[in-house]
């Protein structure tokens, strides 16, 4: 009874204290210059063009900066759950419970030599890293923080983050080339396969929040979100995007980029020091970038109680949010095989795209179905929880059949597989592992 | 546009949807055929020269009869649906009148701010084609029927057949030129398909690639003029055009983009070009070359082509966009426009030039094909000189005897060929092989056993058909191995009378009669009020004309049908069985054909005429009372006051042709072998060069085709040896037939100086000049962008643009 | 804001600059790119056009959006093609594929 | 916002017609294929950079996507498999002068015809008011405006990637 309580008010004591610094901060904040920065510099006189300038200059400074910090938390978060996966530790010994580790390894890859191979393309070589950092901050210009705190609202965010992911690939293949080594050419030649692939299904699955949302902002998508997630009308949408945006970041099941057992390291082989940290730092960034997204596009982005009225709470919101999808792809990860080249293609175009059309054309049918049967929310209602539920059922409920029937095939055609295997006939599509024991 | 079947603006969509429908589906799903080889087929007979050791695609039995039951379906719903429009139309008062008329539009195409429409239009015109396409199709449908039933390639024939029938109809109720002018292409296409439709044949696939060739020349101007049109009244629409007096003002008063400064207005300059791709369709001179060797097709669309569809197609056309032609002069005052006096010259022109040849033509079909030309010629002069209607009501009473006198020739070919077949059996049957292929028992059968492959006499080549008989090929289709059908194929006899009758034009009782005599009344009514010198040609041209349509359809019937036998062959001349299918469903279409070919003519009886008049149109002539509202009021002709001088004319050139003819060829029957005694009456020279229509064909082989033929191999000094020097060499000895011995100098001078000398220079200028030729693209490139930049430079020099923006 | 002639000399700058390249390099992958840079010069004007005079009528936005499509379809069959020829005569010069000459 | 003349679109312009430009001379003048593919990228970059300035934020994005995204990789790709051209000696064929010239005079023609009668124009466009991407969305679906060359246009998208499969593949 009394390690109950103990343990509660051990969990709650960080919990309040929390908010309430929180709160206290929010208040100090809000009222200032904070929610409007603009603003409060010219109400401090300045010229309003220079305020603007600087306004958006820190915006964007701040903007990318963020992620960067982040990765460097994230590095120390993926190695201890990776760590507590394998019955290991992790890190421990560089600042309390191993915090400043990764500001260690920086260090160290610092004072590594800068190697450029003999025959290089320098200046792709040089710029490919660079590209491929961008790539991932570029997309934060369109997240929506909180209510009030995003980089840019465009009318087309969606289209602008699967325009600005594709530049990733572009960097992948420019890094391959360029090291003038076979390695890492054919590392990248698989690897723009496997991104181009399933920026297929990514696109398509994104297309059923748009057409829930009415908008392709991310501030409207969000904002859509207010009476209902996403996550519960569109759950396929969600996890095909969720599957094929961990694809795109290609980490496990899917880093066949890096199958160091077959490739050495795949298409960054030739980089040493800062530079492969920086394809590694893009790497680590967007997977919390997909995480937000995830958390943005599915799950409600900042909302929770209180959000509006206290911008960092929302901030909190969307951390907390974002923080569950990247802790389930550092599970999925750490806890699943690497999938072969012709798998990894079957997957996506034997499974994943029809699945994310099927799912499209469905949604699209069910949405005109559900607007004009009249169970839709009106625009006044769009933000009232009881008003969403009947749209969200239906939507549900679609969902919910279309995945039974995909499974039905899938188990259908696993048995004919099986049956056919029987018969002595090898199967091309899958390789069921030969039976263990009996 | 709502679909409801009682709405005539909708039902007219309907009418083409059906034979296409049927075009889709037979080629689509019943055309399955197999393959077999030739000598098993017995479908061939088991010898046919043409498919000898070959793997021959058969259809299958049920493709066969799935294809008929499908086409004749898509036929018989447009007929349905077609005569239901025009017995709802017929009756209306002032139909056609302003808007009176039905019809429907789409927005077809987004042409910058406007839209294109595409739609269907049902004005009287329509409705009297309305009556006389789809019964046409029907009949040459049946027809078809028993015509191809041993054919191996039957399916493939009905489907381009109901392709073509659907495109003749989508042009009758098209509402602008466009769809016209697709209408008109497809046919095109589909003639060109159908005419080489034994393509095995030599000559039916030059004649296929002639017709092609030669309509095409026409139709590329005829798109010229339809852009011209776009541009400069932004529409395409008949209705928006020719309805429109501003918009005609506009065409006439507008000078043209080219020779705009001799007073050529643009109106002028459409007329033509839109004039041009009609004479090419309707086979005037000098693009008449094609019709003739259309006939390498099958009968029923030689029947096609001459009565119900392509030829009457240009006719149509011209009448539709009549009031164009016209914009800007006064026809029915003798101020013709310079379309007009195109038209008039061109269509008097070929009327006369056709009969002449067709006068000494031997070959059954031949003489028809002339005399098509001839007919359309009629139809052309009459329309150039503003008698439209008249022209109209020639084009419904032609298409009803020509399709007629078609389909009567073929059965007299099929005949014959039966007799052929029956005679080569007697003689040499038990020494071939054929013997031992299963012979059915049916009559008909046998008759058909030869696909009419051997129609022509162009195929006179008795080596192509090995073992088969040793004496010369016999020709089915020569109107001197025959004689004495009359007995033998009574039907068609009387049928054939009747449609010869009515295209001689026998006075009072035929159709032919009162049409011609509608135009002759035209014409004679505006030369003597206004003393025109061209309706003055035109009548005397006509007058001409019809005295020799009359003595060479007399000559025809009198070869074909009396006297005795001429031949063995002709003697065992014979349709099979009275009650057997094919034989029925090919005199069947003839007898309803017949009956339009009387009767059709009591429409268009003018009511001044005397006892007829005022039996049959006591008012108003009936025809002429319906037609008149398709185009604007302004542009009818004034009616002719009945005058006895044209009727009379008629009567002359009609019975004096006949009986000339009876005279030569039917009171003394020609003896077997021998000569025409046309022959004897005219120098021999004469009657060669007509036989040989006056070598029009070889003047275009010789100053068109070898030309193309050159640029395109460009294996110079070789071939300019062999084909320009033969050629001319050729066109000196055919010349030289008439005008004796200068050849022999000419000759030796043209191979001495200018035979060595041009193909030496055309050698050298074409090693030279094909270095044009790299094969770089980029270089072609260069020579375009090159050209953009210099067109570009004139274009600012031109329009002082740099002066404006300096 | 911007004045029309700007974009436009600008496209024709870039027009021409695809021209050149069109018309004056050996290798078929590279005369394809300068060809997207054609058409890319066509889409600027396009859509500048569109922007300064009719900016309420889709027409600019939506032939731009085909010619997309174009300059895709373009892209995906022209280097099939290269690849092709390239299978068969180891060379991608244009030059050197010349069988349509004569 | 301006600082002096200079306003911060005239700075985005200039920064654009560099990269549009200079990358597309980078294609014509590069040796080195890849690099010329890259720099095609840069240049199409400016395009994209262009579309936002002209307020078409949808084509700027497309215009990443398919041309960065997809385009710029394909020839990268057929770069790499027809690898043995990579470095050819000759850049350029015989005509290049006069393709040179010719091209100058077309630059000239279009400012001579295109460019000089709107110059001095067309200063500010005729509205600020811009149709929004959601109306490019309902003209391209819309019956009464593009649905049929939308159609067409799917249909062709089809058609190439068949075709180009066809074409490409190895003979079996």
């Amino acid at each position: 009874m009394d390690r109950t309580i103990g343990t509660l008010i051990k969990i709650a004591v960080p919990i309040v204290i929390g908010v309430v610094v929180i709160l206290i901060l929010n208040s100090i904040t809000s009222a200032s210059c904070l929610n409007d920065f603009e603003g409060c510099l010219v109400d401090g006189g300045m010229d309003t063009d220079l305020a603007g300038l600087i306004a958006i200059s820190l915006g964007v400074v701040l903007v990318a900066t963020f992620p960067l910090l982040v990765t460097i938390l994230l590095i120390w978060i993926e190695r201890k759950f990776a760590a507590r996966i394998q019955d290991r530790i992790g890190p421990n010994r560089v600042g309390p419970i191993g915090l400043v580790q990764p500001l260690a390894d920086v260090v160290k890859l610092l004072g590594k030599e800068d190697i450029t191979p003999a025959g290089a393309d320098k200046w792709l070589y040089n710029a490919s890293p660079v590209m491929m950092v961008m790539s991932v901050l570029l997309i934060w210009a369109v997240m929506p923080l909180t209510p009030y705190h995003y980089g840019i609202d465009l009318e087309i965010g969606i289209l602008y983050f699967i325009a600005v992911a594709s530049i990733g690939t572009l960097a992948v293949i420019m890094a391959g080339w360029s090291s003038n080594n076979k390695y890492a050419l054919l590392g990248a030649f698989r690897v723009v396969a496997q991104l181009i692939s399933y920026e297929v299904p990514l696109a398509l699955a994104l297309l059923v929040p748009v057409m829930l949302a009415g908008s392709m902002s991310m501030v409207g998508i969000v904002e859509a979100q207010a009476g209902m997630w996403f996550l519960f009308s569109a759950p396929i949408a969600a996890f095909l995007f969720f599957i094929s945006s961990q694809a795109e970041t290609g980490r496990a099941p899917f880093d066949l980029l890096e199958a160091e057992s077959e490739l050495v390291a795949g298409y960054n082989i030739e980089y040493s020091g800062m530079k492969f940290a920086m394809f590694f730092a893009g790497e680590f960034m967007h997977v919390f970038t997909n995480g937000v997204l995830m958390a943005v596009i599915f799950t409600g982005g900042w909302y929770g109680p209180f959000a509006r009225e206290a911008p960092l709470l929302a901030f909190t919101y969307l951390m907390l949010k974002s923080g569950f999808w990247y802790l389930l792809s550092l599970l999925m990860r750490n806890a699943l095989p690497r999938v072969r080249i012709d798998q990894l293609m079957t997957f996506n175009w034997k499974f994943l795209v029809p699945l994310s059309i099927a799912n499209l054309l469905m949604t699209a049918f069910l949405l005109k179905l559900v607007q004009e049967g009249g169970l839709a929310p009106s625009p006044e209602e769009a933000s009232d929880f009881i008003a969403n539920i009947p749209q969200t059922v239906v939507l549900f409920l679609g969902n919910v059949a279309l995945a039974a029937f995909v499974m039905t095939l899938i188990r259908n055609q696993g048995r004919e597989e099986r049956l056919a295997e029987d018969a002595g006939e090898p199967s091309d599509l899958t390789v069921t592992p030969a039976p263990a024991g009996d | 546009m709502d679909v409801n079947f009682n709405d005539l603006d909708f039902l007219p969509w309907l009418i083409p949807v059906g034979p296409l429908l049927a075009f889709l589906i037979i080629t689509l799903l019943t055309n399955r055929s197999q393959l077999v080889p030739a000598t098993d087929s017995h479908e061939y007979g088991g010898h046919h020269p043409d498919y000898d050791g070959m793997m021959v695609p058969v259809v299958t039995p049920w493709s066969r009869v799935a294809s008929i039951v499908v086409g004749m379906a898509g036929a018989s719903a447009a007929f349905l649906i077609s005569w239901t429009v025009f017995f709802r139309t017929v009756g209306i008062d002032q139909f056609g009148k302003d808007d009176k008329v039905y019809g429907s539009a789409l927005d077809w195409m987004a042409t910058g701010v406007t839209h294109f429409r595409m739609g269907v239009l049902v004005d009287p015109l329509t409705t009297v084609l309305l009556f006389m396409v789809p019964l046409a199709v029907m009949c040459i449908f049946i027809y078809s029927i028993g015509y191809m039933a041993h054919d191996p390639r039957q399916a493939r024939f009905f489907s381009l057949i109901s392709l073509f029938a659907g495109a003749m109809l989508t042009l009758v109720v098209a509402d602008n030129l466009l769809l016209l002018f697709v209408g008109w292409e497809v046919m095109g296409v589909c003639s060109y398909m159908l005419i080489g439709f034994w393509y095995e044949k030599e000559s039916a696939y030059n004649a296929a690639i002639k017709a092609f060739t030669v309509t095409r020349v026409a139709d590329v101007i005829m798109l010229l003029g339809i852009a011209y049109l776009y541009f400069m009244t932004g529409t395409l629409s008949f209705r928006e055009i020719l309805y429109n007096p501003d918009v005609l003002d506009m065409l006439a008063n507008t000078d043209a983009i080219i020779f705009g400064g001799f007073g050529f207005s643009a109106a002028g300059l459409i007329g033509i070009l839109l004039i041009t791709g009609t004479i090419g369709k309707s086979a005037q001179f000098p693009f008449h070359v094609w019709l003739p060797d259309a006939m390498e097709g099958p009968t029923p669309v030689s029947a096609m082509i001459h009565a119900a569809a392509m030829v009457s197609a240009g006719v149509y056309a011209i009448i539709r966009m009549y009031p164009l032609f016209e914009a800007g002069g006064h026809p029915h005052e003798g101020d013709l426009t310079s379309p007009l006096m195109l038209m008039t010259i061109v269509g008097g022109f070929t009327a006369l030039f056709a009969a002449t040849i067709a006068v000494a033509q031997r070959d059954v079909k031949r003489v028809l094909a002339y005399s098509t030309i001839s007919q359309l010629g009629f139809m052309m002069a009459a329309l150039g000189i503003g008698a439209y209607i008249a022209a109209f009501f020639h084009l419904i009473t032609h298409a009803f005897f020509k399709a007629l006198l078609f389909m009567a020739a073929g059965s007299v070919i099929h005949a014959m060929e039966h007799g052929e077949h029956h005679v080569h059996e007697h003689h040499h049957g038990h020494d071939h092989d054929h013997d031992h292929a299963p012979e059915t028992p049916a009559i008909g059968d046998e008759a058909g056993a030869h696909p009419p492959a051997e129609e022509t006499a162009a195929l006179d080549d008795p080596g192509q058909h090995p073992g088969k008989h040793d004496e010369p090929h016999f020709d089915p289709q020569d109107m001197f191995n025959m004689g004495g059908l009359k007995d033998r194929i009574p039907v068609t006899w009387l049928t054939f009378l009747a449609g010869g009758l009515s295209l001689a034009g026998f006075p009072l009782i035929t159709a032919g009669f009162w049409s011609k005599d509608e135009i002759l009344a035209d014409a004679w009514y505006i030369l003597s009020d206004y003393g025109s010198g061209a309706h003055g040609y035109v009548f005397f041209m006509l007058a001409i004309a019809a005295f020799l349509t009359a003595f060479y359809t007399s000559r025809q019937l009198c070869l074909t049908f009396l006297g005795e036998p001429r031949t063995e062959e002709a003697a065992h001349a014979g349709l099979g069985g009275s009650r057997d299918i094919i034989s029925i469903t090919m005199q069947l279409p003839l007898v309803i054909l017949a009956f339009f070919a009387i009767f059709a003519g009591f429409v268009g009886v003018p009511p001044e005429f005397p006892i007829f008049g005022a039996i049959l149109s006591p008012d108003v002539n009936p025809f002429f009372e319906f037609t008149k509202y398709s185009l604007l009021v302004e542009i009818q002709p004034a009616k002719p006051p009945f005058n006895w001088i044209p009727v009379l004319t008629s009567f002359g050139v009609a019975l004096g042709g006949l009986w000339l003819g009876y005279v030569m060829y039917g009171r003394k029957p020609l003896k077997a072998g021998e000569e025409d005694p046309l022959k004897k009456m005219m120098s021999p020279a004469i009657y060669t060069t007509l036989e040989n229509k006056y070598y029009i064909d070889e003047l275009y082989q010789l100053v068109f085709v070898k030309p193309s033929q050159w640029f395109s191999r460009v294996v110079v000094s070789e071939f300019v040896d062999r084909g320009v020097i033969d050629g001319f060499l050729h066109l000196v000895a055919r010349a030289f037939t008439f005008t004796g011995d200068l050849l022999k100098v000419f000759n030796l001078w043209l191979i001495d100086g200018v035979g060595d000398g041009i193909p030496q220079g055309l050698g050298r200028f074409g090693l030279w000049f094909r270095r044009v030729q790299t094969g770089r693209i980029q270089q072609y490139l260069l020579y375009a962008a090159i050209a953009a930049v210099l067109i570009g430079v004139i274009f600012v020099v031109s329009t002082g643009l740099l002066q404006a923006a300096g | 804001m911007v004045p029309l002639w700007m974009f436009l000399t600008a496209a024709a700058g870039l027009f021409a600059i695809g021209a050149y390249g069109v018309l004056s390099r050996r290798n078929a992958v590279a005369i394809l790119m300068s060809v997207e840079l054609m058409l890319n010069a066509v889409n600027i004007n396009l859509v500048a056009f569109w922007r300064f005079q009719t900016p309420m009528d889709m027409s600019g936005q939506a032939f731009a959006a085909f010619v997309f499509v174009v300059a895709a379809a373009e892209a995906a069959v022209g280097l099939a093609i290269i690849i092709s020829v390239y299978r068969g005569r180891r060379s991608v010069t244009v030059d050197d594929v010349d069988l349509l000459r004569w | 916002m301006t600082f002096g003349d200079l306003t911060y679109e005239a700075f985005a312009f200039g920064f654009f017609t560099i990269l549009t430009l200079g990358g597309a001379l980078g294609v014509v003048a590069n040796r080195n294929l890849v690099r010329g593919a890259v720099w095609l990228i840069v240049s199409l970059f400016g395009v994209a950079g262009y579309f936002v300035l002209l307020s078409a934020p949808f084509l700027a994005a497309v215009q990443v996507l398919v041309y960065i995204g997809a385009i710029g990789i394909l020839f990268t790709f057929a770069v790499m498999l027809t690898r043995s051209m990579t470095n050819l000696n000759e850049r350029y064929n015989q005509q290049w002068w006069i393709a040179a010239v010719t091209s100058i005079a077309l630059f000239g023609m279009l400012v001579l015809l295109v460019i000089l009668p709107v110059f001095g124009e067309q200063e500010t466009a005729v509205s600020d008011v811009v149709a929004t991407t959601a109306d490019l969305g309902v003209a391209l679906v819309s019956g009464d405006a593009y649905v049929l060359p939308f159609e067409v246009a799917s249909l062709l998208l089809t058609a190439a990637m068949i075709g180009a499969i066809v074409i490409a593949r190895e003979e079996e």
